[in-house]
């Protein structure tokens, strides 16, 4: 789960980390009463859980309240990436000599979090990381022993800082760690972390990826309402328990298995067919999670035919062929259906399915090429 | 012989007592595996399917022989679990339970390091070797003993090639399930080790997805160490936007590492043949086997 | 830093223990009101940082609010131990089936914290080690690896529990060692740990020992006030960061170094005195400590001759002497003093003690012997 | 030659520029000590006594060549030092800071466990093998090279018995300092069998104090092994009150264990002479030694 910007720095600030002082607006009259808490030259920044916000114009920049005021309108007024501004967070802006970068993310390879931090910071970190790997150091944490606070120091040591700079960033990067043990990131970072010509470090944005499976630890973001970054399907799809990804396509997709889903797609590619979404409905599935699948899927205006691809492993075809059925009939579907179901029960899916008068193939790769020909036929 | 699990494997099953662990003992214990007892905490004493279950992996191991287990335990309490089975000297560890926490998943790949033992999953099929032992949830009548050994990270997508391989009369040595989590116990390479050793496996059939960087790291073995036996490799996703999950929370792409294209590159540099489809995959490990 | 049995209750309440349900009086009007909120039978205990309060007619039963009121009066006239009673905690009585011993504390040997577990609680559990030794169970903690939720349960299981109850009884172990490792305890135990007819578990008396070099984490008991279980030097001892014990003897003695001041209270008893106290002013003390340590000393009435004994290491001979003069001057101190200095800066002290007419032994066991025979002589 | 430390030893200081640290490696350095490089987070660059100080062990280890560290940090931070030290790849660690929270140090002695690495402390005046090398704070001049190997608990009664010694030419081979505090690194039985295998050592002094039961385990040791040289105890703390605590935290007294009768007559047991007064731990063992 992202956090937003204002959030992120939230917690950041929790654990001793300074950030610009700053307020969240919801609206102009907001925006323009936190303004005048604070000292221009201000910075108002849209709150959307998007990378390359500043880049999309979602970051704006204001030397006096009023223009804050008319900077916080013209952000209340915009889709960032497709996702509507619901709030603005307004800061102080801060004068960097020097922008640094630091964060915390999963190696997987090591199994570990990894440190990651560079002098380079301000961009991407993937960039640096691509154009100058010199400049970005990497720093595996041993989960048995922490990231202690001379491991920070070595970091900052390592930077270029010495003196009270390397204690004040090593104090930095280690409640950067707590803050990320804590609250269970897969990902959190200072970019840019900047260092201010009066000699202190700030945190001028910053980034934090809740784990989602950590959730449950994290009682706090439980019931935190899905942003904007998410279609009404894919809001439905989680409620459902459903793992849902919109596509751009026309061709709706249903299957069982991560993988098996991706294979799918990429055999519509193959045949020259665009899906419309990714859709696992997961492991053993009862008729109800495939009937709201099916829903889910249909409801996407795009969609022109539907392809259901079922492996039944712990999925059971006969709960698979009742559940189209189910929505067959609640939701009188008129669009083409091409169907493949092998596996467990597989004999009771297809009789089930042909009694209704609905074909089932037997492969994927076969049933790919008919539901692409379909469309092309429309 | 095929590798990790065998017939001499005897299994702990943590967790039994739920609808997953109990369902799944019975159709472990029907294909042969060994199940010597089950745990779940608060429920010693009772018994799944004949097999007697203890609170403690501690206590079933002081009344039965064992040297694997396989964990069903819900997601807030499995890394405790498998760290409980590992502390107690199990040396095979198959992890089914999906969304541990990343961080949970970390300290129970440290801990195994440290005790030296073997990690599946978690988020994983299991483990299967046709014939002798299956430590996992896959359905077993897919499987055929053979000459392929699959090394996947999904599970759908390993039945749908495996049942490729069985018609082709291929069938598997051994069949790991590597796991669709970011944190995984054992990957490619470690797999592919054991496979070459393996005087059963004769080829071996690689089936990645996107995310990470594994298959790349997988390929760059292959090509080092010249493996010796055939690899034919399929990869799934190679469609899939950038940045949007697929499913697996491990299937997340970011920038150009992970791409399916990333890794299509990677294997074809170190020779390996890649099937554009499923079923390509049988196909082309039969005509390899064949030359 | 003991805790008392409220605090300790408190702590183990907010780690989500079963506690009796009570609460804290300080006067008798308080305890009538507290009374009145419970159902009898009730339990009205001292809070006293001693152990053996029952024993010594600390804990008192009522079957009514009326009787409470009067134990808490009761109470409140009370010395334990010598140490005036200013607060009761009343609760409602546990019928317990049967009474467990839980705690956590510190093996040195091992270094690592050890769990100790009894299925005979309610008495001293030393008792409990000597007499049945196989009824104690000892579980030590890889400090590096923690004590996971499934050693709780190894524990509950080792102490004949099974079922639901093994599974409530490890989440007890494991919530008080949670506690423990937080509160930096030297000593965390619930004794009894009552398991109830209704086949619950409650934590009737709870007892924690905070680590005192810890207390820099633990700021909320930085200005707990000393209670009376320390004498009017103990606490202006503690204020001067000497270490100070009152003991029941008439012969003062200061030393530097904790080992050398026991060895000399030792070499007093041998040539057949009795120390007053023992005060270790620590390494290099400076005069101005010297000083206020024969302060602290001499404040006992009971004492009748000072023994000073030094050692010069880090400490300096000359500073030692100069605290002493101090003191002297400041105090107009006319009991008979014996004083040994050596080591560092040695010449120079005995030439300032010189002067003022104080005369100076090489030998602690000459002195030791000297001062006795000044005080058997008054 | 004595033990631990010794010609060979090259030390860092860390916390060398605090008033303790900087001030003791003066001493250090005027003894012969060889000082390599100091730390102190935030004061890289400096110098204290001509020696160059830098912000991490890290840092200082790729420019010195060192084995040993001496720790003088401030007790919130000291553990978080030793075990710098000791990732560091230090073998040997003195910590003469006092106070540190007894957690702290369970994991500095659990991860030294895990690294092979001796500590020292806390809370110990150091170690000092006479005419080679001090790491600590110990007044030098009351200690000569000699004969006798001493193990202590406390500070000023170990100058105070190792006086006695030097007065009576017997001399120190290597004098330890256990540390005062209820956890600590090196305990008797440890050097005890360094003091074994060590020729220069002839005999042994033990200087022990009420609380734990370390000597207890000595006299063990000594009884078991049939300790092949001689042995003088003194024990501090004889007359101490139970449940007091005399100054040290570690000498605090629970029920029987731990008290100065327990330990005297486990010596006595283990046929070591014990002395009742200071001055008579050297008369001993001149004694035993002519004998």
């Amino acid at each position: 789960m992202k956090l937003l910007e204002y959030e992120a720095k939230g917690v950041l600030a929790k654990y001793g980390i300074p950030t610009p002082k700053g307020g969240l607006a919801k609206n102009k009259a907001e925006a323009c009463e936190i303004a005048q808490t604070l000292r221009p030259p201000l910075v108002v920044k849209a709150q959307v859980p998007v990378a390359g916000r500043g880049k999309a114009g979602g970051i704006l920049f204001a030397d006096s309240v009023r223009e804050a005021e008319k900077a916080a309108e013209k952000l209340f007024s915009m889709q960032i990436r497709g996702i509507p501004v619901r709030s603005v967070w307004i800061e102080e802006k801060v004068n960097a000599q020097k922008e640094l970068y630091f964060g915390m993310t999963v190696d997987r390879l090591n199994k570990t979090y990894v440190i990651i931090g560079s002098t380079e910071g301000g961009m991407e970190i993937e960039e640096v990381a691509e154009k100058t790997p010199e400049k970005v150091l990497r720093f595996s944490i041993d989960p048995l022993h922490g990231f202690r606070s001379y491991h920070a120091r070595q970091i900052a040591k390592r930077m270029g800082y010495t003196g009270s700079k390397l204690s004040m960033l090593a104090n930095i990067f280690h409640n950067l760690y707590r803050a990320g043990v804590d609250y269970d990131a897969e990902l959190i970072e200072m970019n840019p972390l900047a260092e201010t010509f009066e000699g202190n470090f700030v945190a001028v944005d910053a980034r934090i990826i809740v784990d989602d499976n950590a959730l449950f630890r994290h009682p706090e973001y439980k019931d935190r309402p899905l942003e904007g970054e998410f279609s009404p399907q894919e809001v439905e799809a989680a409620k459902n328990d459903l793992a849902y990804v919109k596509l751009d396509g026309e061709i709706g997709v249903i299957g069982n298995g991560a993988g098996l889903v991706m294979a799918t797609l990429d055999a519509i590619y193959l045949y020259g067919g665009k899906p419309a979404n990714f859709l696992d409905v997961g492991g053993g599935a009862p008729s109800e999670k495939i009937a709201a699948a099916l829903r889910i899927v249909l409801s996407d205006p795009n969609v022109k035919a539907l392809f259901i691809n079922i492996l039944g492993g712990i999925t059971r075809c006969d709960e698979v062929a009742k559940g189209i059925l189910q929505a067959k009939d609640k939701l009188g579907i008129e669009k083409p259906m091409v169907i493949r179901l092998v596996g467990t029960n597989e004999e009771e899916g297809k009789r089930i399915l042909a009694e209704a008068g609905v074909q089932v193939l037997d492969s994927m790769e076969d049933a790919a090429r008919q539901v692409v020909e379909i469309v092309k036929r429309m | 012989m095929g590798i990790i699990v065998g017939k001499e494997t005897k299994a702990i099953v943590q967790g039994i007592t739920g609808a997953q662990g109990s369902f799944h003992t019975k159709l472990m214990l029907e294909y042969g595996t060994k199940i010597v007892a089950g745990v779940t905490p608060g429920k010693g004493g009772t018994t799944v399917h004949g097999i007697p279950v203890y609170d403690t992996v501690e206590e079933a191991l002081e009344r039965h022989e064992a040297n694997a287990s396989i964990i069903f335990v819900p997601a807030p309490f499995a890394a405790d679990a498998a760290l409980e089975a590992l502390e107690n000297g199990l040396k095979t560890v198959v992890i089914i339970t999906e969304h541990i926490p990343i961080k949970d998943a970390m300290n129970v790949m440290a801990y195994a390091r440290r005790v030296g033992a073997t990690v599946v999953g978690p988020n994983t099929p299991g483990i299967i070797t046709p014939g002798e032992c299956k430590l996992g949830i896959m359905p077993a009548h897919i499987f055929k003993p053979g000459i392929v050994g699959m090394i996947s990270r999904s599970g759908t997508l390993t039945y749908e090639i495996a049942a490729g391989l069985s018609k082709r009369q291929l069938g598997q040595s051994t069949c790991v399930g590597l796991g669709g989590d970011p944190i995984i116990g054992l990957n490619f390479v470690d797999v592919l080790k054991l496979f070459e050793k393996d005087a059963q496996t004769e080829a071996v059939a690689i089936i990645g997805e996107i995310g990470g960087n594994l298959e790349e790291l997988a390929a760059e073995y292959i090509a080092k160490e010249k493996y010796p036996k055939h690899v034919v490799a399929f990869v799934a996703g190679r469609t899939a936007p950038p940045g949007k999950r697929m499913g697996h929370a491990g299937a997340i792409i970011m920038g150009k590492a992970g791409t399916a294209e990333s890794k299509i590159e990677a294997f074809r540099k170190a020779g390996v043949e890649v099937a554009e489809k499923p079923s390509d995959v049988a196909f082309l490990l039969e005509k390899m086997i064949k030359r």
